[in-house]
């Protein structure tokens, strides 16, 4: 007798990423599972084409959360194999050519850079904790 | 014979998609066949007590046995694209005579049968029981196709409401429904060996006739033999060759390109008939008892080469069926195709050099061909496809000066039929021919007026009967139909032979 | 919005010795200007509950016409042999990080990305030789935004010209526009990148004023112009046209300057003293 | 007046799948090349930040004022009523859609970015000619399938008059757009100007025809057609008429550019100092592209022989080419007058002695270009095959009744 | 919801099963009847390489139907067209991994779905404004151009509006081959969507959409033109000629 097995929302979150540390993503992660490329589309134009630099839907943002971090601490791109971007996109066949222009892992001076460093600063999950 | 009045329609420049006029032509049904025609053919003399179980019964025989039936019941979306397809439905604006429409005739009742849907939803699906009207509709619309098969051409899936109207012939046949043209006809050839039932002694006289007369024009004694053993030839013809006009100035062609090439040949008295009127009626039977007359008088006269005369439906079955009904032929010389089409042969000795032809012995006319539609959709000359498309023009071009083409939707295997064919050809159903033949009139009419053509030429004893018969209802001459032969007849310059002074002694080797 | 050139100052006044002194006024003048931005700009955007960033807040709201973003570039400043703003530039802005995926330097010259030249001029009479560092002009009517068939290439509501890289298509017709020739086209795949200047192959990219600066209300200034200011020349003064107390404003009143090509009346919003 | 009878082009199956697989190839080849070239990104390409546009542009641009000039075929038959065009309306209006294709495509699969050409199909921006451009295309294509539905079908002959005049202003929009995106770019020297437009316009109708007449003379020949002398004389003659046109053109446009003195310095670089370019223009475009075809179109003896007319049309589209050349890269070649009354020592990297952009095309966008050729020219041979395209004769006694064989 | 997705986890079974065995039934049943006489339409190609040429034709260009009616034509194939490019995007939801091509035809799948319903539009326009289309039109077939319109319809507006949860879409199907049942999410249109889908594949064996696999054993397409060349029989007629 065949049964409904559960379906997991979260189930993509690499463990060694921030994001598995916090609870929430910035809007329920069911949401984020079907608009997340709207929102982030959206902020995407509030940001270029207004300035507006405010980091809940920016990519950025998206980025420095859910990179997930080797053992020693160092940041893998996000949108490496089976990492977080990846293991969906590859499931669902999405090809995103956003990371031609945008860095996988955070990177470089500026403001967004203050939020990558104190990401980084924080200490590697281990593996498999989660 | 109950004439029934109607309009010729009416000849415009371009052809004209007509709207739907219903039932505008339910009257018309050829008569019936009457039981002692319907007996040597192995069905029922009249309607059988059972019709409907018997009928449905036939169909799922028919079912297993033709996968065309099986497929093009089933295959159909109604895309439409065959609707303005049919002659006669362009001629007569009769809804039941697009192409879809009249398989539908037979898809219904299929339906309510044969498949889930429609013993579930007859409705929805649109099937229907085999009721007496549907059986009448049957016998008046499958008596409105001449299995042209135009309209499978259009099709995306090759349906050829032919093969449907043929294995509903068979139905109607088998309950005892015949159409008295095709059967008695057919009983004609089993009785005496022609459609025409020109006994032996007839045709003897008729070609000891024509032998005189090509004399007589000519100076030179040109050979019209028959029944005659251990030649090279057979050649099978329809027997409208015989003495019909202006088929008969074909068959003088024939012998004369026979003389030119030298080689010894005949017709038979047993296998005098090259039509097949089995096909019409979709018997494999009965088509295959007719073909066998061929391989028996074949092995009788001890031929190498079987050879057919002008004719479109004689040659389908020849081509296409000859060798599945009658064969193997593997009695006959290998170097030849089994059966070779008399313009495939006279096309070989042009290319060769072999004919002397003068062409300007037709600059009196101005040429079109009409592709027979069974020549052009389904059968073949010469070793690609497409060669009878362009052989039959080849020896066109080859005789005369003058030759242009009809529209180009209107020849090829795009050609309408002459309006005849199918076992109509038959007094009886004058108003479906003549209204059939619409478009190919109108074609013929563009061009005569644009080319100032003057003369049409075909290859098929249907065709060349039919357009005798139907020109003057268009205002045209009848006489505006030649046979493609009668053009070689009339260029050929005849070799004179050794024995032409010398009636009696043919001594070929 | 139009304004009138300033031209109160004589040239002379350019090649004063003094002008190092002007230059720390300047500066002062930034950062007063800074501390008070500061002030102004609301701290808004609690919302994030991740936010990460304790102080100031980037911006929040859409930038508007209040500003206009330019610059005065004094060219009697700008020394031979230096090339400060363009390092500054293109470290920036991630320029530094292309590799040439050619060996023909010449070529690569010509292919890759410069935001900012170091353009030397020799003046046909006299012989004197220019210097001055030339990168998009922000033109006020910008014949790179008229020409984009995409309106990829647009113009900021504070006046800065740039790409929308989402959405050109890399058809280039700008840079045909542009008669600064100021657009680079990125002719090769960019394999690092800063986080903050995305960038990638196939679009064409300028000088955006340091546009994510120009968001975060604690930078007062561009890379270009901090980097000039550093070298010890200051040949470059960073501002807002708009405010007519602003050191850019100040500096516009004390020099004679033009625009490049001001024949095309385009309005630009970097200004050149001393040409 | 006699109907007249269209056929499918009918040569045999060999030759014709030959001649599609010969084009497929190309077409192939050039698709591998795009690939190539937007997988490693443009450096490959010999264009760069001072050369923008290279050959793929040379070859857009050619073919798609060729397309707005091979229109105007059928136009001279529909809109001014000279019925003896009639027959060639169809060929017109399919060769006319082909060659705009074949010209966008190339367009497109330059971009830096062609993945994002719902992009540019879908935002516009109003005031870019470009973005106007998008428009005029489109809309061609939409003009000329309506036009020679209005030719084929003959529910829509009424129509065809109105449709036929309205693709001539169409046609004329399109060339002059073409145009006026070198037109207005104030901002470089050589264009800057409106007489572009109108260049453009007169050099439209000089290649389309050419092509045209290519098209038809092939096409003809390889299905034994008969193609008459009266056709083909006048459609001769029409060519050298155009081509003058588009040498009076260029005349007035260096004039105009003569008188301004600020633009002495382009016009010193195109017809005297700048090279390749200057040869260009005096070999190519003028002597192989415009007075050596006028000579072969008026020469008493070869102006009859057919081969000497095919010559001719190949000249006067090799000098299309360098044409376009001269025009587009030419001019980007030509450093921008930045700084009047200056010279330029160091621009960035690029320093003295090399302020004329260099710019040598590369293979990859050769093979585009001439892909994009493929590209037409197979949109046609499959057009006619398919389609009732060619007349069945244009022989003198079918296109003229009150012809008599003198 | 859990319930729904059982319903519709046997739904899909069920809808699998009928579609595979009613669909092999049919094609078994097509391959063994025999086609006794050789009548392609001619000119028809002499060879079996020819013979796959046309029928390569007839399936990709609708060659046939090209030349039979223009306008049909262009609908029908934008609408197959189309469907092939859904078909091929659709396979993400079944396939795991997902083939590099599928990957890369995605986007041009959405065009697809455009297309599929613009064709159909035109499809089912005609089956009112042509007299004769309208006359031959049976209810079912209304139905099935709505059954697929709909179809279209609805994915396009999860495509483009409401978002539907894509990876658990997928969870669902691949659980099904493991008897997994898995949620789906819950989401009226997609409901319909997968609702409508099951429908089709149910009817699939049951109506004209037979056309498809018809076409390949349609004798008048798919015979070598050579009767003169090798003596063509069958069984039944093989019979016929042993008892004389
Ligand atoms: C504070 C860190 C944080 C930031 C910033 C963040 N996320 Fe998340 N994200 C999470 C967490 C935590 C979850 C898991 C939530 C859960 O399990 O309910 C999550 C889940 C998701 C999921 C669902 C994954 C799954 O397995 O179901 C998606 C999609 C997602 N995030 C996308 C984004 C995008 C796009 C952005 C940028 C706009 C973003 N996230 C920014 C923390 C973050
Ligand atoms: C060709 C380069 C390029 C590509 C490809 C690209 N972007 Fe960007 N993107 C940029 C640039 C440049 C900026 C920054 C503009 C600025 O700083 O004002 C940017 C900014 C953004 C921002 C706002 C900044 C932030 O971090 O939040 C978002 C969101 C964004 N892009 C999303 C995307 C998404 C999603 C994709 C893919 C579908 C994408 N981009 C593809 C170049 C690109
Ligand atoms: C829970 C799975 C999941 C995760 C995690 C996820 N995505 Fe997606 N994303 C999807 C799906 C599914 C689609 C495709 C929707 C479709 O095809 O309609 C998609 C589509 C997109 C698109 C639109 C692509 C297009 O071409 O339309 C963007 C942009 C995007 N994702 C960005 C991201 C980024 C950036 C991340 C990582 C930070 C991310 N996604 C993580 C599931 C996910
Ligand atoms: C080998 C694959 C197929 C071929 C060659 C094919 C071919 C055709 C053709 C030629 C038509 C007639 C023209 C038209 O009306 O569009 C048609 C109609 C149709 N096809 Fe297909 N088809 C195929 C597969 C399918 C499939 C898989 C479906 C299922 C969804 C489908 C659904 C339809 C429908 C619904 C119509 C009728 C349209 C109407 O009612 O007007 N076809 N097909
Ligand atoms: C197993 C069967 C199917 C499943 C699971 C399924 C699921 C889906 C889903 C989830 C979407 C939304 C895509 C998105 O949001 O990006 C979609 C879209 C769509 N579906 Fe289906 N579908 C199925 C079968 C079909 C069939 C048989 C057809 C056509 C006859 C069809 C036609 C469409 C169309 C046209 C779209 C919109 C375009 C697109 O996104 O591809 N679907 N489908
Ligand atoms: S076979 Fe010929 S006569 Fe019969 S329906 Fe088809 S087109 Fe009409
Ligand atoms: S063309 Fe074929 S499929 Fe279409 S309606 Fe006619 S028979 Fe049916
Ligand atoms: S940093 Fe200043 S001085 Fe140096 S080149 Fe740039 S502008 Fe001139
Ligand atoms: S300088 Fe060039 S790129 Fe900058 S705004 Fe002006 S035209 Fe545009
Ligand atoms: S290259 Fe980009 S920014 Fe420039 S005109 Fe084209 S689309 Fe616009
Ligand atoms: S303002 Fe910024 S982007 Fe512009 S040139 Fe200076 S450093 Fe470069």
């Amino acid at each position: 007798q065949p049964t409904l097995a559960a379906d997991r929302i979260g189930e993509y979150v690499v463990p060694s990423s921030r994001a598995a540390q916090v609870k929430q993503c910035v809007e329920p992660a069911d949401h984020m599972r079907r608009y997340h490329m709207e929102l982030i589309q959206h902020q995407r134009d509030a940001t270029v084409r207004h300035g507006i630099r405010s980091t809940k839907y920016s990519l950025s943002n998206c980025i420095s959360c859910h990179t997930g971090h080797t053992a020693a601490g160092a940041p893998i791109a996000i949108n490496a194999t089976g990492q977080f971007c990846n293991a969906c996109h590859a499931a669902a066949a999405v090809t995103l050519n956003c990371f031609d222009c945008h860095a996988t892992i955070p990177s470089g001076e500026g403001w967004n850079h203050e939020v990558a460093q104190q990401l980084l600063l924080l200490p590697p999950v281990s593996e498999g904790a989660e | 014979m109950a004439k029934v009045d109607f309009a010729v329609p009416e000849l415009k420049e371009y052809p004209e998609i007509p709207a739907l006029k219903m039932d505008a032509m339910a009257h018309s049904s050829p008569f019936k066949s009457k039981p002692e025609f319907q007996g040597p053919l192995g069905f029922p003399g009249e309607l059988v007590e059972n019709w409907q179980q018997q009928a449905i019964a036939k169909m799922g025989d028919l079912l297993g046995k033709y996968r065309s039936l099986r497929v093009y019941l089933d295959a159909c979306v109604k895309c439409g694209a065959c609707t303005d397809k049919c002659h006669y439905y362009l001629g007569t604006h009769d809804p039941k005579n697009m192409p879809v429409a009249r398989q539908d005739l037979m898809r219904k009742v299929y339906r309510r049968y044969f498949t889930l849907a429609g013993r579930l939803f007859p409705q929805l699906v649109g099937a229907q029981d085999l009721t007496e009207d549907v059986l009448s509709d049957w016998y008046s619309y499958y008596h409105q196709c001449s299995q042209c098969r135009r309209c499978s051409v259009f099709c995306p899936y090759g349906i050829d409401t032919a093969e449907i109207s043929m294995a509903a012939r068979e139905i109607m046949d088998s309950i005892g429904v015949g159409q008295k043209y095709c059967n008695e006809i057919i009983a004609k050839v089993y009785r005496i060996g022609n459609n025409l039932g020109l006994p032996g002694p007839a045709l003897i006289d008729t070609l000891e006739g024509l032998e005189e007369d090509v004399y007589d024009d000519t100076g030179v004694q040109v050979r019209y033999p028959i029944d005659k053993a251990g030649v090279d030839i057979l050649l099978v013809t329809p027997s409208a060759d015989f003495f019909a006009e202006p088929h008969v100035d074909g068959l003088i062609g024939y012998g004369k390109v026979f003389h030119e090439a030298g080689v010894s040949w005949t017709f038979s008295s047993y296998a005098s008939e090259a039509a097949n009127f089995g096909m019409f009626i979709g018997s494999y039977d009965n088509m295959r008892r007719l073909s066998q007359r061929i391989r028996e008088a074949a092995i009788k006269l001890g031929v190498k080469r079987i050879v057919f005369g002008e004719c479109g439906h004689a040659w389908r079955v020849a081509y296409n069926f000859l060798n599945t009904l009658a064969g193997p032929w593997d009695f006959l010389d290998p170097r030849y195709p089994v059966p070779q089409h008399i313009c495939e042969f006279t096309h070989e000795l042009i290319q060769q050099g072999k004919l002397n032809l003068d062409k300007s012995q037709n600059d009196d006319k101005v040429l079109t061909f009409h592709d027979s539609c069974n020549v052009a959709r389904a059968s073949r000359m010469g070793n690609y496809p497409g060669g009878q498309f362009d052989i039959p023009r080849a020896i066109i071009r080859a005789t005369c000066n003058h030759f242009y083409d009809m529209d180009e939707e209107t020849i090829r295997d795009r050609t309408f039929c002459c309006g005849g064919g199918g076992g109509l050809l038959t007094d009886d159903l004058m108003e479906l021919r003549v209204k059939g033949a619409l478009p190919r009139m109108e074609a013929l009419n563009n061009v005569m007026r644009e080319k100032g053509v003057t003369h049409m030429a075909a290859i098929c004893a249907i065709c060349k009967s039919q357009f005798t018969k139907v020109l003057p209802y268009y205002g045209m001459n009848m006489d505006q139909i030649v046979s493609v032969h009668q053009l070689v007849s009339n260029a050929i310059v005849l070799t004179p032979r050794d024995d032409d002074q010398d009636d009696d002694d043919d001594s070929d080797d | 919005m139009t304004y009138a050139s300033h031209s109160h100052s004589s040239p002379d006044a350019i090649d004063t010795p003094d002008s190092i002194d002007a230059v720390d006024t300047d500066r002062r003048q930034f950062l007063h200007y800074a501390a008070a931005g500061v002030a102004t700009v609301a701290l808004g955007g609690g919302a994030v509950l991740t936010t990460l960033t304790a102080t100031a807040e980037p911006r929040t709201t859409p930038v508007t016409s209040t500003h206009r973003w330019g610059m005065l570039i004094d060219t009697t400043k700008c020394a031979a042999g230096c090339d400060a703003c363009v390092t500054a530039c293109e470290r920036e802005n991630g320029l530094n990080l292309q590799q040439s995926p050619t060996d023909d330097a010449a070529d690569w010259a010509d292919q890759q990305s410069a935001w900012i030249r170091k353009v030397t001029l020799r003046d046909n009479l006299t012989g004197q030789v220019t210097q001055l560092p030339l990168m998009c002009q922000h033109c006020a009517e910008p014949p790179c935004v008229d020409v984009c068939p995409t309106g990829a290439s647009f113009k900021r509501a504070d006046g800065i010209v740039m790409v929308d890289r989402h959405t050109c298509i890399g058809c280039r017709y700008c840079m045909m526009a542009c008669p600064y020739q100021a657009r680079s086209f990125v002719h090769q795949p960019v394999a690092q990148k800063l986080t903050q200047v995305p960038r990638g192959k196939g679009c064409v990219e300028s000088c955006n004023l340091c546009v994510s600066r120009r968001d975060d209300d604690r930078q007062t200034s561009t890379a270009c112009a901090d980097a000039c200011a550093a070298s010890g020349q200051g040949a470059i003064v960073f501002g807002d046209l708009n405010d007519p107390n602003s050191p850019l404003h100040q500096a516009l009143a004390q020099v004679n300057s033009r625009q490049i090509r001001q024949e095309l009346n385009l309005n630009t919003g970097v200004r050149y003293a001393g040409l | 007046m006699k109907r007249i009878v269209y056929r499918e082009w009918r040569i045999p199956p060999s030759r014709y799948w030959s001649l599609l697989a010969l084009l497929a190839a190309v077409i192939g080849i050039a698709g591998l090349s795009t690939l190539y070239v937007e997988h490693h990104g443009h450096w490959v390409t010999g264009m760069n930040n001072s050369v923008v546009w290279g050959m793929p542009h040379v070859f857009a641009v050619f073919l798609i004022i060729a397309a707005s000039g091979a229109l105007n075929i059928a136009s001279i038959g529909t809109v001014f009523g000279r019925t003896v065009y009639k027959p060639l309306g169809r060929l017109s209006g399919l060769l006319a859609a082909g060659l705009l294709v074949g010209g966008l495509l190339i367009l497109v699969l330059d971009l830096g970015r062609p993945d994002r050409l719902i992009v540019a199909m879908t935002t516009y921006n109003f005031s870019s000619i470009f973005a106007w451009n998008i428009f005029l295309y489109t809309g061609f294509l939409a003009v000329v399938i309506a036009y020679l539905w209005s030719m084929a079908d003959r529910k829509g002959w009424p129509y065809n008059y109105s449709i036929g005049s309205f693709a001539m202003v169409w046609r004329l929009a399109l060339t002059t757009g073409t145009g006026s995106i070198f037109g207005f770019l104030v901002g470089r020297d050589a264009y800057d100007t409106a007489i572009l437009a109108l260049l453009f316009v007169a050099m439209s109708l000089a290649y389309g025809l050419a092509i045209y007449l290519l098209v038809l003379m092939f096409s003809f020949n390889e299905d034994q057609r008969p193609l008459g002398e009266v056709m083909l004389k006048r459609l001769k003659n029409l060519l050298a008429l155009f081509i003058m046109v588009m040498l009076y053109v260029v005349l007035v446009y260096h004039l105009t550019k003569l008188y301004g003195a600020k633009y002495n310095d382009i016009e010193h670089f195109i017809l005297l100092g700048g090279g390749v370019y200057t040869l260009m223009f005096w070999f190519g475009w003028i002597i192989i592209g415009s007075i050596a075809p006028l000579v072969l179109l008026y020469h008493p003896d070869y102006s009859q022989d057919r081969n000497w007319i095919a010559t001719a049309c190949g000249l006067t589209i090799a000098g299309g080419f360098a044409a376009m050349y001269v025009v587009i890269i030419g001019s980007q070649a030509f450093p921008i007058n930045m700084f009047p009354g200056k010279t330029i020592v160091a621009f960035g990297a690029m320093t003295e002695g090399n302020l004329i952009a260099s710019y040598l095309p590369s293979l990859p966008e050769l093979l585009l270009g001439i892909g994009g050729v493929a590209v037409a020219l197979f949109i046609t041979a499959v057009g006619v095959r398919v389609l009732q395209f060619l007349p069945e004769s244009l022989a003198d006694n079918v296109i003229d009744p009150h012809y008599k064989a003198s | 919801m859990s319930f729904i997705s059982s319903v519709f986890a046997y739904l899909y079974y069920f809808a699998t099963l009928v579609l595979v065995v009613g669909l092999l039934n049919k094609i078994v049943q097509y391959a063994r009847t025999p086609a006794p006489l050789k009548i392609p339409t001619t000119p028809a190609p002499i060879t079996r390489t020819g013979v796959t040429l046309r029928m390569l034709r007839e399936v990709v260009f609708f060659e046939s139907l090209f030349r039979g009616n223009k306008w049909t034509w262009l609908f029908g194939w934008i609408f197959h067209f189309g469907l092939f490019l859904v078909t091929l995007r659709h396979l993400r939801y079944i396939l795991e991994p997902v083939p590099v091509v599928i990957t890369m035809i995605q986007p041009f799948g959405i065009y697809g779905g455009i297309a599929m319903v613009v064709g159909l539009a035109g499809l089912w326009a005609r089956r009112f404004l042509v007299d004769r289309v309208q006359y031959i039109t049976a209810r079912s077939d209304h139905l099935i151009l709505g059954l697929i319109v709909t179809i279209g319809l609805t994915g396009l507006f999860m495509r483009f509006f409401m978002h539907t949860d894509i990876m658990q879409v997928k969870a669902f199907y691949q659980g099904l081959y493991h008897f997994e049942f898995h949620l789906l999410p819950a989401d009226p249109v997609l409901l319909i969507h997968l609702l409508l889908v099951a429908a089709l594949l149910i009817i699939f064996p049951y109506s004209k959409l037979l056309h498809a696999p018809g076409l390949f054993f349609s004798p008048t397409r798919n015979q070598v033109d050579n009767a003169r060349d090798q003596r063509h029989l069958a069984p039944w007629a093989r019979r016929l000629e042993q008892q004389p």
